[in-house]
């Protein structure tokens, strides 16, 4: 391809080859400080190309295609470019993961515990994750959290934390500049803006976390807490998981050790600081 | 509950009542792939109404297709619908922009229709929890 | 070196593949369905440790992807049990039900069975009564042109499990040249053991199936006779055609699987008399394993008997000379043609990032693998009409 | 009541995890995960014993459990403890009470029960 860039993020490798320059430059931008994939060696490719062969000039619409690919996407403009590269890789992981369980979930970590975070879009899941890793927990991911199937263990994937709409203010104003992506305005999903992870988030990508606590965020209602039976989050969690299926036995085995292990909660919080305050509670419950 | 103790979870040490349940009633549920949670993330989609192997088609009240000009049928659109578009019909039956609400109904109910396969019918899926 | 030629030199030579470039490897693999296959190749060999998982991860897919396979074939058997019909697996779940070894690490879609044409209203009645549902739109030009030309049902879909399936009456569609004797290969089917009404545990995984993927599944023959099919004693299946007894049993509930000339015929007509050639160098693989595993004097010559008679010996000479000439298949295939030429590149239109490449020789495929299915008006009027649908 | 006799996988097929008073089945010869209410995991414990026909499972549930079509008012969704059980919310609604009683319900309900079981696989006919 005319352009392509390598990345690692956590224990996944990609490659990304696109027909225009632009997309590239903001992804290297955006992930200034990440290390390149041992030998360039890359578990995905990721293709950012035009739907007919014009369409690189006029018109410029990005699809997006790969090792994996699904039917009815539809393309993006070029200003979208880094956006795209983004989709593209999580629709990699997505479809063609089948080392770890992937459960779509933020994760942040203290003390060598972490919290997975769970819920559909809108839930508020990103945004508290981007929030916890500013306020002294360590972001493992804020999209898709790996489950080793053998340990138990959270490996991390701190890819860049895609911001949406009023998202984008909260977290502007206790981040450096430095850090974010450009504003891209007017995309399908609303305004999205990217944020590197910090320093330690990025330094610390190898290193594991045993899960101590599984949540069921929802953002916008009044403050609730209720305990979870384990029935009910076997069945939320293989829905938040795009391979469980595909993992055969490995995946029932992981899953079930997991949902009799680790407690689960659904909290109900109105804003993102009420939601860090009760998520401080519960870490001072687990320690003690 | 003991995580362990799975042999015997079943076999009750006394005499308990069981209720087979009403024919309506299921009690089997099957987990499928899932790929809604992460379609917001994964994918920018379209649904064309209807899809191209039945182009010119119009779309009756109930979703079938039916012969162009049918009576009290919907006429295809002439540009797909986004996903947001289609989430918000199907949730709050708001109507996407230049269709009229009886229309948007046959809309609504050929896309229920979809089945895999069938051009739209990724996008379709990744706007539902898994049936 | 395009990344489909990469991808031939691995498979063919595991222990040629030193340093290379192992994304473009995996990028034409997986865009070539073949993932799977290679990881099972390339078992063993030294490569990185990146590369060793993903391999590892495949050939750990690989065993799900046949219990899914053999699920859905066993789902249909149940289905169509009542029938009393012979049901005979074909394509990829046939490779996994009979353990061949074309199956190590072979994806499979769809489920593909072969019936007798006048008992196909039957199945599809029975099929759909098991939850399979239509997917082209009843009456509709798509449907109707399947039931009037084409050698198969419109796909139909599991409602639940997701899954298509394709019911054949013959192995190429009615309109191509070549006419297929549906009667013979039926005739010569090969009873699966195991497959009946109690013997679904033989379907489970683990069975037939070592850690490396030797054949043990012993194949009884028409007659009823399990014959003993421990590696390292000949395959079952290498049986010819003509040992095969008396015709179908009458409330039959097992599943069947091609002869084995039948299965390299069949190979061959769906890979060279129907369609484009997109995604062929996994039907070529399928291809060479077949006949490396099969090979023996009284093989070759039921194969060519075999495409005598079902009107393929072209497209079986050509995939002969094509699978010895792209994976070094140990066959008497004769030169290669200019025209076969043609069809080597067609093969390896493919690049390291996953790209097809070679448009216009695509786009002539294309229009070739129209002009195999049906004769010239017809294919116009074809064309018109889907053109005017767009 | 004669009628087309079930037959269950062997136990070594079926992996079952208890969860809540739901059980979870992954079900190796299908490669498939199924979340299991009563009184399926009873059924498919019944037929353990062998093939049997409708009549015949009710007759090995009964000498165990006191089997009734339908609950109860005022008691929960299936009969083994429903008091603690937590409903996932992808689970379908409990059946409303019916006063409906007597063979004809048995054998309904039971039928209903079998004809899920084998839809998902998890039984088929002898």
């Amino acid at each position: 391809m005319r352009h392509e860039l390598a990345l690692r993020i956590g224990p996944v490798a990609f490659r990304i080859g696109s027909a225009w320059r632009s997309p590239l430059d903001a992804l290297a931008r955006l992930y200034a400080g990440y290390p390149a994939p041992e030998d360039g060696l890359c578990d995905f490719t990721v293709r950012l190309e035009p739907e007919r062969p014009w369409r690189r000039f006029i018109r410029p619409s990005v699809a997006i295609r790969g090792d994996y690919i699904l039917p009815d996407a539809a393309p993006l403009s070029l200003a979208h470019g880094l956006l795209a590269a983004e989709m593209g890789m999580n629709l990699q992981m997505a479809l063609g993961q089948r080392t770890w369980l992937l459960l779509h979930a933020a994760t942040v970590e203290k003390d060598g515990r972490a919290i997975v975070m769970t819920g559909e879009s809108g839930a508020g899941k990103s945004t508290l994750a981007a929030l916890l890793g500013e306020r002294g927990w360590r972001l493992m991911g804020d999209e898709f959290a790996l489950l080793d199937i053998g340990s138990g263990a959270l490996l991390p994937f701190p890819r860049a934390i895609s911001l949406k709409n009023g998202a984008i203010g909260v977290m502007e104003a206790e981040v450096e500049a430095g850090r974010f992506g450009p504003r891209l305005a007017g995309t399908p999903k609303g305004d999205i803006r990217h944020l590197r992870p910090n320093a330690e988030a990025i330094a610390r990508m190898d290193e594991g976390a045993k899960p101590a606590l599984i949540l069921f965020p929802r953002f916008g209602e009044a403050a609730a807490v209720r305990g979870v039976g384990q029935a009910e989050v076997f069945m939320r969690l293989t829905q938040a998981s795009t391979n469980y299926v595909a993992l055969g036995r490995r995946g029932f085995d992981a899953l079930t050790d997991l949902v009799r292990n680790v407690p689960a909660l659904a909290i109900d919080y109105p804003d993102t600081e009420t939601a860090v305050g009760l998520i401080a509670d519960f870490r001072r419950e687990l320690a003690a | 509950m003991s995580g362990t103790d799975d042999s015997n979870a079943f076999v009750p040490s006394r005499r308990t009542v069981l209720v087979l349940g009403a024919a309506a009633a299921s009690t089997v549920v099957t987990v499928r792939p899932a790929l809604a949670q992460t379609a917001g993330s994964v994918l920018n989609c379209e649904i064309p109404v209807p899809g191209p192997q039945a182009g010119g088609s119009y779309i009756a009240p109930d979703g079938s297709l039916v012969a162009p000009g049918t009576p009290g049928a919907a006429p295809p659109l002439a540009r797909p619908l986004r996903g947001e578009e289609v989430k918000n019909l199907l949730r709050s039956g708001s109507t996407p922009a230049g269709v009229d609400s009886a229309s948007a109904q046959a809309y609504a109910n050929y896309i229920r229709r979809l089945q895999a396969g069938m051009s739209g019918f990724t996008c379709y899926a990744s706007l539902q929890m898994p049936r | 070196m395009s990344g489909a030629a990469l991808l031939v030199r691995a498979l063919r030579e595991p222990g040629s593949i030193g340093a290379c470039d192992w994304n473009a490897l995996i990028g034409a693999a997986r865009a070539e369905q073949l993932l799977g296959s290679l990881a099972f190749r390339m078992e063993g060999q030294a490569v990185p440790a990146r590369v060793e998982a993903i391999f590892a991860a495949a050939r750990r897919e690989a065993a799900h992807v046949r219990t899914r396979a053999l699920w859905e074939a066993e789902m249909c058997r149940r289905a169509l049990a009542p029938l009393g019909i012979p049901v005979i697996l074909m394509k990829g779940t046939a490779f996994h039900a009979a353990g061949l070894d074309a199956s190590l690490g072979r994806s499979v879609g769809d489920l593909d069975i072969l019936v007798p044409r006048d008992r196909l209203d039957a199945v599809e009645a029975a099929l759909v009564e098991a939850g399979w549902e239509r997917l082209k739109e009843a009456g509709g030009y798509d449907d109707s042109y399947y039931r009037r030309w084409m050698h198969e049902l419109p796909p139909l879909i599991h409602k639940d499990r997701d899954r298509m399936i394709d019911v054949h009456h013959t192995i190429l569609p009615l309109t191509a040249r070549p006419r297929p004797d549906a009667a013979a290969l039926i005739e010569a089917s090969v009873i699966l053991p195991g497959t009946g009404r109690d013997g679904q545990v033989a379907m489970s995984p683990g069975h037939g199936f070592g850690s490396r993927g030797e054949p043990n599944l012993p194949i009884a023959t028409r007659s009823g006779a399990v014959e003993g099919g421990q590696h390292p004693a000949p395959h079952p299946l290498h049986h010819s055609p003509a040992a095969n007894g008396p015709p179908p049993h009458p409330g039959e509930d097992c599943l069947r699987v091609l002869a084995p000339a039948d299965m390299v015929v069949h190979a061959a007509a769906h890979l060279l008399a129907d369609g484009d050639l997109a995604g062929g160098l996994r039907n070529l693989w399928d291809i060479d394993r077949l006949l490396r595993e099969f090979d023996s004097p009284d093989f070759r010559a039921t194969l060519a008997a075999r495409a005598r008679l079902h009107q393929l010996d072209g497209p079986v000479a050509r995939a002969l000379r094509l699978s010895s000439r792209l994976y070094g298949t140990p066959v008497a295939a004769g030169r290669l043609t200019l025209a076969d030429r043609l069809f080597e590149a067609r093969l390896l239109a493919r690049n390291g990032w996953g790209q097809e490449r070679r448009k216009l020789l695509r786009f002539a495929f294309y229009l070739r693998g129209h002009w195999l299915r049906m004769p010239p008006l017809m294919l116009a009027r074809h064309l018109w009409t889907k053109a005017v649908m767009r | 009541m004669a009628g087309p006799a079930y037959i269950a996988d062997s136990p070594g097929a079926v992996t079952k995890v208890a969860l809540d008073g739901l059980a979870v089945l992954f079900h190796e010869p299908s490669g498939m995960t199924h979340i299991v209410a009563s009184p399926a995991p009873e059924i498919l414990e019944a037929l353990q014993e062998g093939p049997a026909d409708l009549a015949e499972i009710l007759r090995r549930l009964s000498e165990v459990f006191d089997v009734e079509p339908l609950p109860s008012m005022g008691r929960g969704w299936g009969g083994v403890d429903s008091a603690t059980r937590s409903v996932p919310a992808a689970m379908p609604p409990p059946p409303q009470p019916s006063p409906i009683k007597g063979e004809g319900a048995f054998a309904e309900a039971l039928a209903a029960r079998l004809a899920e079981l084998e839809a998902a696989g998890l039984v088929r006919r002898a």
